[in-house]
């Protein structure tokens, strides 16, 4: 049997690796990616503790995430579409008109 | 052979798996040559012909061909993509049919509890539509990687009509799990039996043992629709529509990686055939009621007089070995037949299996059909059609059904 | 069945109805239509008045206190209650009928008056919310509600003083008497803040009762009813301008003369005796309190009327004698004579508004002159005028039988029987009467006899209408009659004012015997031989021909106003101003206030400054900032998980 | 029981280096396939712990939708090799110990708490697809309604982005 640490630990690298991507990668899609990473590594989380508790919430939980994310990325991804139309570029770097 | 029983749940679907993708394969191969024959009568033609009698062994030419040709690599394609894509969609085609039940028997190998079909997990559906939900990354991929405008517009197309049928086909059969109350294909399908009504136990009828039902009728032509466009057929053929994409998400495949997304193709028809079968058609019950035993001879009563048309016409065959050939097969299948009549127990084993795959061949035969018939939907009607027609029918069935489900719980 | 008395609100809630009607909505009506709802209000409340008046009498006869009715809650915080109660007895009933009915009068004064004015209907309005304020002052039946009529008058007193608003002077005079007040109200709300920590209400009855309780202080001793009768007092000199705060009322002079008569002679400024009165049984527990009462008024009967002997403006004069004469009052209760007191604030309200009316009416003559010097032989003219205010002048000067002469009179004896020093006061009580009579009747003849000092092309002098002289005629009768209720007592009988107030003030006065009684008839026959003095001295000096002499020495002095004016310019004001001016705006106001709101919208931006560099626009120094506040979220929830030492042991 | 831990140590493996190779790689189109070997391993530990249905809704849903989706807008917009640009300053310097800090707080809270945590339930107790339904429908009924209607606000939103003005 695997222990709950396990899984927590593999989720907390999964969430750091997702924090590194969220803050290296320059391509907004990618980036994206690396949000939905973490989410998925919270989501592991989630599903080890219900596991280890013996409740099924955390994977209820895990369904609501799941639904947010899809929400997310339905609108998320629109935004990107008419941010790259406009830009033309999808490089978070170069799309910087939001300074002072 | 202590080693054997130990490891017996290693080995047992090892061997399964191995026995069923030859015979997947085989059925993909010859369902090649019985399109194109049908087709070609459809269309009043001949269809292949040369190689071996009616062009029996066309299957195995092509086969060879596949292996046999130049493999061309395009000019800076994505490498990884371009590989993987065609593994990708072989791959899950193959791995939707392990969890599809073919028969009703269970048995123990090596002290290994088993059945017909590879797994039997009590969420297979799931299993199923996880999936299929993948294999549309086969052709997206496909079309992205081969550098080619006509391949991204195919794989363009088939990602997003895979994506807008996929609602439709997981809701249409949302209906049918309600009635039934599980993900489990043996369950859905043992739900169905109905002694005394016979085929109007199926979902498609939905009499219940009470003899009152809510026929999943809608969702069945919803499933339907949505289960061809999944799979990329005519009509819904967008994908590698030759008039428009010359061959689509494959233009730039050749021998062995096309052959690969050929068989994929077929192998989902199948797996679509069979779910249909299972969720709509009772699977492998019988048509009859249980009480008629003597139905269990249709087998036989089919198989005899196939065998004995093939022997007759394999004797005015033009080619020497037609003549040969078709009367052997014959007799093959006028023996089997016949064995089966001698040996009922036999006859009552391969009951179940041989209902479900008349079934699942019917489906196929539609398939075929439908290709040599209908003609292809432009992009925007086909998107149309599937996000303002498709799925609010299926959301209407689903409704409906549970409204009904409800009425009969209380 | 009282309807009316147990309805009380209704009295002062009529002129409120007619103010609000009428300015809100009387801009766009003609002049009938604003008299009608002004005269209406006033009118029916007056009768509502004296019908409620009846009830009362009624309802004391069967059962003897006061009628005291709560109608609703006003302020309730605590064990602090004060509701909206309103009050009838004896002293009520006089002020009420007062205000009612000379208010009434003034009314219909007025529509003569005003005719030609602008704002006609925003006059009224002002009028009738002055009635309003002043039936709550009367009717109260605590401090708190009694000081809302208080401040409301004082308010509807500033807006009718600065009518004319486009005159300096007018606007001016309002603010000063707007502000002197302040400095009385400021005193007024001490005392009731004493009262209520001393006895934990504001209700008269509840005061009054354990104020009678408590035992009397001594002459000299200033406990707690002293401080807070002398913070009252404060009050009251302020709103009935005694000294030192008089200096407000002459400067009021400048509203319109029905206002000056209204407000500045016969109710408003008497607020402030009447308050004395009521609380009376404050006064007489605290010796002391009543001591420096006696003194202002007396010492402000005299001196408003030194100078009141040398104004050349008809109308300062009478603002002199009406200061002068409210010292009468205030000496009569300050020596314990309240019902005197009260009395002559009746009398005065009828004599001093008709004065006031008259003057008006003059004025209105003269097209609007008001210095005596420009005046002169108007008597064959204005007849009704002329007798009116003759009759107004005698009624003052103290010749029988007319008012003032029954109600100054039992103040002087009661003075004359004052234990403290009660000869001085009477002393110069007497001399202020003298002369009171001198200015009165120098006023007569620089008005109506001596040659025109006009010129006739400009000024064509004519009687007022009907709707000004009748309120006058009526008032005239008033003050020859005013005072027949205290006539008997002069041959041994009974004073009846005295009689019918004596509930309120107990039989506390009437300093019986025979002796008091010839001593009553010498001091009587003295005050009309002083009055006669003033008389004769005035004939003297004016009958003749004149002509104005340049004043000096002491006239000047006295023309103006001991430089009263000046001196509080000089010692308040200016100082004040220049405090306001150097301290509270240059260096509060601009350094301080101004200095920290600068000073926080140039720190912010000055932030903003350093801060936007962080708004460098690139998403991923976003993500970053994104991760440092994560990090300080983690580091605040795991702070405890990760110092078990520090928290104790979590779990 | 190892295993269970053979399996979890692979997919764990294949998760890890899934999302290392997000990172690593320059094509959106690899990350994008990075990710969904991430997922699909993620699905296998699901399963391993008995999770099926959310494993099976993992894959359907993120791997079979919301992944499809990534991969059509990446061809839709036919996203070449990212730049690696280096405009921002903060990201490259503060970035590295930042994302450590974070990952070492959490991993510090799970091995202070790991002792406190419950033995895992045996194996094979698979929480079955009906108590979870039963959950969802009964305690968790409002916040299920309100996804519905997050997911109807997110269709409204994605129609409005998509439509040109004219």
């Amino acid at each position: 049997m695997v222990p709950t640490n396990y899984y927590l630990i593999l989720s907390a690298i999964l969430f750091g690796l997702g924090i590194v991507g969220f803050v290296f990668k320059r391509n907004i899609i990618a980036i994206f990616m690396a949000i939905e990473l973490m989410l998925n590594a919270v989501n592991l989380a989630f599903v080890a503790f219900s596991q280890s508790f013996g409740k099924v919430d955390g994977e209820v939980f895990v369904l609501f995430v799941i639904v947010v994310a899809a929400a997310e990325a339905t609108v998320g991804l629109g935004i990107i579409i008419l941010t790259a139309r406009n830009r033309r570029s999808l490089n978070v770097e170069r799309v910087d008109l939001l300074k002072l | 052979m202590s080693l054997l029983t130990q490891y017996a749940f290693l080995i047992v679907p090892i061997v399964k798996i191995a026995i069923l993708v030859f015979i997947v394969l085989t059925v993909d191969a010859y369902l090649t040559w019985i399109e194109r024959k049908v087709v070609a009568h459809i269309q009043s033609r001949w269809g292949p012909h040369r190689v071996g009698p009616h062009g029996l062994l066309q299957p195995l030419a092509d086969g060879v061909k596949f292996i046999f040709k130049e493999d061309p690599l395009p000019a800076n394609v994505d490498k990884v993509a371009y590989f993987l894509a065609p593994f990708l969609a072989l791959m899950l085609a193959l791995t939707s049919l392990a969890v599809i039940p073919f028969g009703p028997q269970r048995f123990t190998v090596l002290g290994y509890q088993t059945g017909i079909g590879i797994a039997d997990v009590d969420i297979s559906l799931l299993v199923l539509f996880s999936i299929t939900a993948l294999a549309v990354y086969g052709v997206a991929l496909a079309g992205w990687a081969s550098n080619n405008k006509y391949s991204l517009l195919g794989g363009l197309r088939s990602s997003a009509q895979m994506i807008s049928y996929e609602l439709a086909l997981t809701l249409s059969v949302v209906g049918v799990l309600l009635v039934a109350g599980s993900f489990s294909l043996r369950e859905i399908i043992e739900h169905q039996a109905n002694g005394h009504l016979g085929l109007l136990g199926w979902n498609i009828f939905g009499f219940t043992k009470d003899g009152v039902g809510f026929t999943q009728i809608i969702g069945f032509f919803c499933f339907y629709i949505a289960a061809i466009a999944e799979t990329n057929r005519v009509p819904f053929d967008l994908p590698e529509a030759e008039s428009e994409l010359v061959a689509g998400f494959h233009t730039e495949y050749a021998s062995m990686k096309f052959a690969m997304f050929f068989i994929a193709e077929y192998t989902s028809m199948i797996t679509i055939s069979c779910l249909a079968t299972i969720l709509f058609f009772g699977g492998w019950l019988s048509p009859f009621p249980a009480s008629w035993t003597f139905t269990h001879y249709v087998p036989s009563l089919l198989l005899i007089p196939l065998g004995l048309w093939v022997i007759f016409d394999g004797m005015r065959y033009e080619t020497i070995f037609g003549r040969i050939v078709l009367p052997g097969v014959g007799t093959v299948l006028v023996a089997i037949g016949a064995g089966l009549i001698v040996f009922p127990v036999v006859n009552e084993a391969i009951q179940g299996v041989f209902w479900f795959l008349a079934k699942v061949f019917t489906f196929l035969f539609i398939y075929v059909w439908m290709r040599g018939t209908l003609p292809r939907f432009r992009y925007d009607q086909l998107m149309s059609f599937g996000w303002k027609f498709l799925l609010p029918v299926s959301i209407a069935n689903v409704v409906l059904t549970s409204a009904v489900v409800l009425w009969r719980m209380h | 069945m009282r309807p009316i008395l147990e309805n009380l609100w209704i009295i002062p809630l009529l002129p409120l109805l007619g103010c609000a009607l009428n300015g809100l909505l009387g801009a766009k009506w003609p002049k009938k239509t604003v008299d009608a709802v002004a005269l209406g209000s006033t009118g029916l409340s007056f009768v509502l008045a004296i019908e409620a008046v009846r009830e009362f009498l009624g309802f004391y006869d069967s059962n003897h206190h006061a009628f005291v009715k709560p109608f609703f809650d006003w302020i309730v915080a605590g064990n602090f209650r004060a509701g909206f109660d309103l009050q009838m007895d004896q002293l009520t009933v006089v002020m009420v009928l007062v205000v009612t009915g000379v208010g009434f009068l003034i009314h219909i004064y007025s529509t003569g008056y005003m005719a030609h004015e602008g704002g006609y209907y925003r006059f009224f309005s002002y009028l009738n919310l002055f009635m309003f304020f002043m039936l709550i002052l009367v009717l109260a039946a605590n401090f708190a509600l009694l000081f809302v009529g208080w401040e409301g008058v004082g308010l509807c007193s500033y807006l009718l003083i600065g009518f004319y608003f486009l005159r300096k002077t007018a606007t001016n005079a309002g603010n000063k008497a707007f502000i002197v007040n302040r400095i009385g109200d400021f005193g007024f709300m001490l005392g009731m803040f004493l009262l209520f920590r001393t006895f934990h209400s504001l209700d008269f009855a509840v005061v009054f009762d354990a104020t009678s309780k408590l035992p009397r202080e001594a002459m000299g001793q200033f406990g707690t009813l002293t401080i807070a009768s002398l913070l009252l007092f404060m009050g009251a000199t302020g709103k009935s301008a005694q000294i030192p705060l008089y200096v407000w009322l002459p400067d009021a002079m400048e509203g319109p003369t029905p206002v000056s008569a209204l407000i500045h002679a016969a109710t408003m400024v008497t607020a402030g005796v009447y308050m004395v009165a009521r609380s009376h049984v404050l006064f007489t527990h605290a010796p002391t309190a009543m001591y420096v009462v006696a003194i202002v008024g007396c010492a402000t009967a005299f001196f408003a009327a030194t100078i009141g002997l040398v104004q050349s403006d008809i109308k300062k004069v009478l603002a002199y004698s009406t200061v002068s004469q409210l010292g009468y009052m205030f000496l009569g209760c300050g020596v314990g004579a309240f019902g005197a007191g009260i009395f002559h604030l009746m009398t005065h309200a009828f004599f001093k508004a008709l004065l006031f009316l008259a003057a008006g009416s003059v004025i209105h003559a003269m097209g609007g002159e008001q210095d005596m010097w420009g005046m002169g032989g108007l008597a064959p003219k204005i007849k009704v005028t002329f007798w009116c205010m003759l009759f107004g002048t005698i009624a003052i000067a103290g010749f029988p039988p007319f008012a003032a002469f029954f109600s100054k009179d039992s103040i002087l004896f009661s003075a004359y029987n004052y234990e403290h020093s009660g000869k001085a006061l009477y002393t110069i009580g007497l001399l202020a009467a003298v002369m009171t009579s001198f200015y009165m009747f120098r006023l007569i003849w620089l008005t109506f006899f001596t040659e025109k000092r006009y010129d006739e092309h400009h000024v064509h002098v004519h009687e007022s209408p009907s709707n000004m002289t009748v309120p006058l005629m009526i008032l005239a009768f008033l003050s020859l009659t005013g005072g027949c209720f205290a006539l008997p007592a002069l041959f041994g009988g009974k004073d009846y004012f005295a009689e019918f107030l004596a509930p309120v003030f107990g039989a506390a006065e009437a300093a019986g015997g025979e002796a008091g009684q010839s001593l009553e008839h010498t001091l009587s026959i003295v005050a009309v031989v002083a009055a006669a003095i003033g008389l004769l001295v005035a004939w003297r000096m004016y009958a003749k021909k004149v002509q104005r002499r340049p004043s000096q020495g002491l006239h000047k002095v006295l023309y103006n106003k001991y430089y009263v004016d000046e001196l509080y310019q000089a010692v308040f004001v200016g100082p004040l101003v220049w405090l306001s001016r150097i301290v509270f705006w240059k260096v509060v106001d601009v350094t301080l206030i101004d200095g920290t709101v600068n000073g926080i919208a140039s720190g912010s931006r000055a932030v903003g400054d350093t801060v936007r560099r962080t708004q460098s626009g690139n998403t991923r120094s976003y993500a970053v900032w994104v991760l440092v506040g994560a990090i300080v979220v983690l580091a605040i929830i795991f702070w405890p998980i990760l110092h078990p030492a520090l928290f104790g042991e979590v779990r | 029981m190892t295993g269970a831990l053979v399996i979890f140590f692979v997919l764990a493996a294949l998760a890890v280096v899934g999302s290392i190779s997000l990172i690593v790689q320059r094509e959106p189109i690899h990350s994008a396939l990075s990710l969904i070997v991430v997922m699909v391993a993620l699905a296998g530990l699901y399963l391993l712990m008995g999770a099926e249905f959310v494993a099976a809704v993992q894959i359907i849903v993120y791997g079979g939708a919301i992944m499809v989706l990534f991969v059509f807008v990446i061809m839709l917009l036919n996203a070449g090799e990212e730049e690696r640009t280096n405009f921002s300053k903060l990201a490259t310097f503060a970035g590295i110990p930042l994302a450590l800090a974070v990952t070492g707080f959490i991993a510090a809270a799970i091995a202070h708490s790991s002792a406190s945590l419950p033995a895992p339930e045996p194996s094979g107790a698979l929480t079955s697809t009906k108590t979870l339904s039963m959950l969802l429908f009964s305690d968790f009924v409002y916040p299920f309604e309100l996804t519905s209607f997050l997911i109807l606000v997110a269709i409204l939103g994605a129609i409005v982005l998509a439509q040109r003005e004219n």
